[in-house]
């Protein structure tokens, strides 16, 4: 057997594939390693693409808000918040009152349930497996009101183009509101498990470093921005929905590293239990669908007296809403960052494009920026701590 | 001849029990090789390059820091089962013994053998 | 892009009942594989969010044998496609189950994985049956986590009969 | 929010300038000199953040994809959208903002439109082999139709495959 000569390289090229138990579903990432220190990571992404800015354009733009939930499936209501708000952009529509309110009540909610699944898998990558049980085991109270609230547990829709779907029962508010009374104590457990943690801080200080000007330059957003010490946030420096009016302030942490990044994200838990809160306390009454018949159907006792509603009923049930001709593109402060769906209408029933500004996709290409130079097992806690989601990434 | 009949009957029974676990394991599994089993698992790629290239020292040198100090925590568990009938001679014994290995873990560690930079 | 399904017939997922020594070992065999169900972890989308809430405290799949969820397939024996598979993802997954010794049954965890689901379009394989033998399909977007248990405790059963 | 579109169009005298449904101003500028906008756009006038790059395809326009650059002021908060119309080359802006990278590779890859210089223009999305660019208004939706027995009866066993492409 001639032993074939071949090129002596001293990196060994392997490949973090598609299908890792750490890689927050379908990332690939070709490592170039010498020994232990990553020289060279390039991630590749498409594994869970979806063609769902196609399946857009073949749907009606309130089918398409069932798309919405299904991109970043750990926030669902941020996403259907963010298509209706650009939708309502186009329209210039009078979104009321409590319709507002309970919008940001409901952000709020799916930020923290976004925000527990980070804590937990980030204990579970690097090993601390009982913060994910904890965690999970508050996520499923937040599932079981989201699932009383709009009859699912994930893939919601409640946020519906001029209000919300259905109105909130006053003993959802109060199931609602015990849940919130409990959060703080609940947060104070995970810190418990984890902020101190010698290990996990010996695994999260001082790796994958992010300096401001490249976050800025490649488009980071969201917490990991925050983390650099860039007090961006949409929340305060964009408000909408009546942010301003809230008392609560936007974290930031500077190090720029993955416990930077860590510890913004579990202080915002805490700030959002503030915000929801708030929202909770100040819900006004009224209607929670507009009163503009283009965009939402009258309701049902109305359609027996005027004519005029049975022919909004009509129309919207057979052509959609059909937004005026436009672009719009209206972001909101989601929890892995900007994210806002841009809209161009034609006029017509069907979108002619609707483009979604993945935060998570700006993010992830950063991830060379803070992996390279380090170890594998830090590859591990740096892709922890961006937190992504390939539903939102691939699209 | 010391009774040793005890230690042979441990043997035996340890050696029956190995191999009938092989033999039902052995049976009953299908096994049924395919050209995508022996392929190397790279989470679902296949596989980048051939991995016969030479791979840094620093492997070897904390394979082997691993060896000499997993075995040395072996050497605790004779002591540690007899623990009240050697009194103070089997902690004396032990920690001198403890005490040369640490000496040894203090010079790895202050030569910087386990930092992998 | 469809590829030849493997010379096992779908019904028998790729465990070929050969038999064995009779006696009753085999009924033994059936017996144990049923008990301990090791899972691969093959998260795709959202209905991998809905298996970790089934692998977690509330719902906990541990109770019915599938508690560690293997990350190589050479120690698992039950694959739970969970969620979409895309047209790039297709060729990984096929690698993935070739790789998985015998016996291996698949699950195809809600609707992307069944049919293609509400993404109709050229993008994703329209049913991962296309590409390898399913045993089990669980409907819903995502399937709750109890019709995960269902669909987990249905294959035990007819792994446990030797039907599969 | 709208920014004074008399600055802008100070700084861009030859562009057209206008303000979308959602208040953000946009300047339409020729292909070739959309990296130096980029670049006074981040130098001149303090959008540093990049945010977006994303193509809508009308195939009865001339120029079919019109290209829409969003940037973002740290400084004063606003954003700002700068669009280019082209059939096919665009010169990469990944010189001026790096994170324009990714961007660009999923435009190339859906769209098919080609930038000169960026680093390493491949497909990002499909597999690499995948003929076609998937979002172009022309490119069929694909996937199979469902094989319900209402179609199955009104368009024959095809069960109105050719509806899908």
């Amino acid at each position: 057997m001639v032993l074939e000569t071949h090129r002596i390289r001293n990196t060994l090229h392997i490949n973090m594939g598609p299908q890792h138990p750490s890689t927050h579903g379908v990332l690939r990432v070709e490592l170039e390693l010498d020994g232990e220190v990553v020289v060279s990571c390039k991630p590749i992404i498409g594994y869970l693409h979806t063609g769902i800015e196609k399946t857009f354009e073949t749907m009606g733009y309130l089918q398409g808000l069932t798309l919405t939930d299904r991109m970043d499936y750990l926030n669902p209501m941020g996403n259907n918040l963010a298509y209706c708000l650009s939708i309502e952009k186009l329209f210039e529509c009078e979104i009321p009152e409590r319709a507002i309110v309970g919008r940001v009540l409901l952000a709020e909610l799916t930020r923290i349930n976004s925000h527990l699944v980070f804590v937990g898998t980030a204990g579970l990558d690097l090993g601390a497996s009982s913060v994910f049980l904890y965690c999970l085991r508050e996520r499923e109270k937040l599932q079981d009101l989201f699932e009383w609230l709009s009859g699912q547990r994930m893939m919601t829709s409640h946020i519906r183009p001029g209000g919300l779907a259905s109105d909130f029962e006053p003993e959802w508010l109060t199931a609602c509101d015990a849940f919130l009374d409990e959060m703080p104590k609940r947060i104070d457990e995970y810190e418990s498990l984890l902020t101190n943690n010698p290990l996990f801080k010996e695994r999260m200080i001082g790796i994958g470093v992010l300096s401001a000007e490249d976050a800025i330059a490649y488009g980071v957003t969201g917490p990991m921005l925050r983390a650099c010490g860039v007090a961006q946030d949409l929340r305060k420096t964009n408000p909408y929905l009546g942010y301003e009016t809230y008392d609560f302030d936007a974290i930031v942490a500077d190090g720029g590293d993955c416990y930077a990044r860590y510890k913004v994200r579990v202080a915002e838990l805490r700030e959002t239990v503030k915000i929801a809160k708030q929202a909770l306390k100040r819900l006004p009454g009224g209607p929670v669908k507009t009163s503009n018949r283009k965009v939402m159907p009258p309701p049902r006792e109305e359609l027996g007296t005027s004519m005029e509603a049975v022919i909004h009923h009509f129309k919207l049930f057979t052509e959609g809403i059909r937004p005026p001709a436009g672009e719009a593109y209206v972001p909101i402060e989601s929890p892995r960052g900007e994210l806002g769906f841009y809209i161009v209408s034609d006029g017509s029933g069907k979108p002619v494009r609707v483009h979604e500004r993945a935060p998570t996709f700006a993010n992830v290409q950063a991830l060379p920026l803070m992996a390279e130079g380090g170890l594998v097992a830090d590859l591990i806690a740096v892709i922890a701590s961006i937190d992504p989601v390939m539903g939102e990434v691939d699209r | 001849m010391a009774d040793y009949s005890g230690l042979f009957i441990y043997i035996c029974l340890a050696a029956a029990i190995v191999a009938v676990i092989v033999a039902i394991s052995g049976s009953l599994s299908p096994s049924r090789p395919s050209e995508a089993k022996s392929r190397p698992y790279e989470c679902g790629v296949s596989e980048m390059e051939s991995t016969q290239h030479r791979w840094p020292v620093r492997f070897a040198l904390v394979a082997m820091l691993f060896l000499i100090f997993d075995v040395e925590t072996l050497f605790f568990y004779p002591w540690a089962v007899l623990v009240r009938e050697l009194r103070w001679t089997g902690i004396l014994g032990i920690a001198s013994f403890f005490a040369v290995l640490g000496v040894g873990y203090m010079y790895a560690r202050a030569r910087g053998a386990l930092k992998w930079r | 892009m469809t590829m030849e399904l493997p010379v096992t017939s779908p019904s028998r997922g790729g465990h070929v009942r050969d038999g064995g020594p009779g006696f009753g070992l085999s009924k033994l065999a059936d017996w144990s594989r049923e008990k301990s169900l090791w899972p691969a972890t093959f998260g795709l989308a959202c209905c991998a969010i809905e298996m970790m809430a089934a692998s977690a405290a509330n719902y906990d799949i541990a109770r019915f044998g599938s508690e560690v969820f293997r990350a190589s397939p050479r120690q698992a024996d039950l694959m739970i496609v969970s969620g979409r598979v895309s047209q790039k993802m297709a060729p990984v997954l096929r690698e993935i189950y070739d790789q998985m010794p015998e016996p291996k049954w698949v699950i195809a965890m809600g609707d992307c994985a069944s049919c293609g689901g509400v993404f109709n379009n050229y993008a994703l394989i329209q049913g991962v049956d296309k590409i390898v033998p399913v045993d089990v399909y669980i409907p819903g977007c995502p399937p709750r986590p109890e019709s995960l248990i269902d669909g987990i405790l249905k294959l035990k059963t007819e792994i446990g009969k030797g039907l599969r | 929010m709208t920014v004074a579109p008399e600055r802008l169009q100070a700084s861009f005298p030859n562009a057209h300038h206008g303000v979308s449904a959602d208040g953000i101003p946009y300047v339409l500028v020729r292909p070739e000199n959309i990296a130096e906008t980029a670049r006074a756009a981040r130098d001149e006038l303090g959008y540093v953040r990049w945010v977006d790059l994303t193509a809508v395809d009308e195939p009865d326009v001339e120029p079919r994809f019109e290209l829409q650059y969003l940037l973002y002021s740290m400084a004063e908060r606003r954003w700002l959208r700068l669009k280019t119309q082209t059939d096919d080359k665009v010169p990469s802006v990944t010189g001026v903002f790096p994170g324009a990278n990714w961007y660009e590779r999923e435009v190339f890859d859906l769209f098919g439109v080609e930038f000169e210089g960026h680093p390493d223009l491949t497909r990002i999305m499909m597999p690499d082999d995948w003929q076609g660019h998937p979002l172009r208004r022309d490119y069929p939706i694909g996937g199979e139709a469902v094989d319900f027995t209402v179609t199955r009866e009104i368009l024959g066993t095809g069960g109105g495959n050719e509806l899908r492409g």
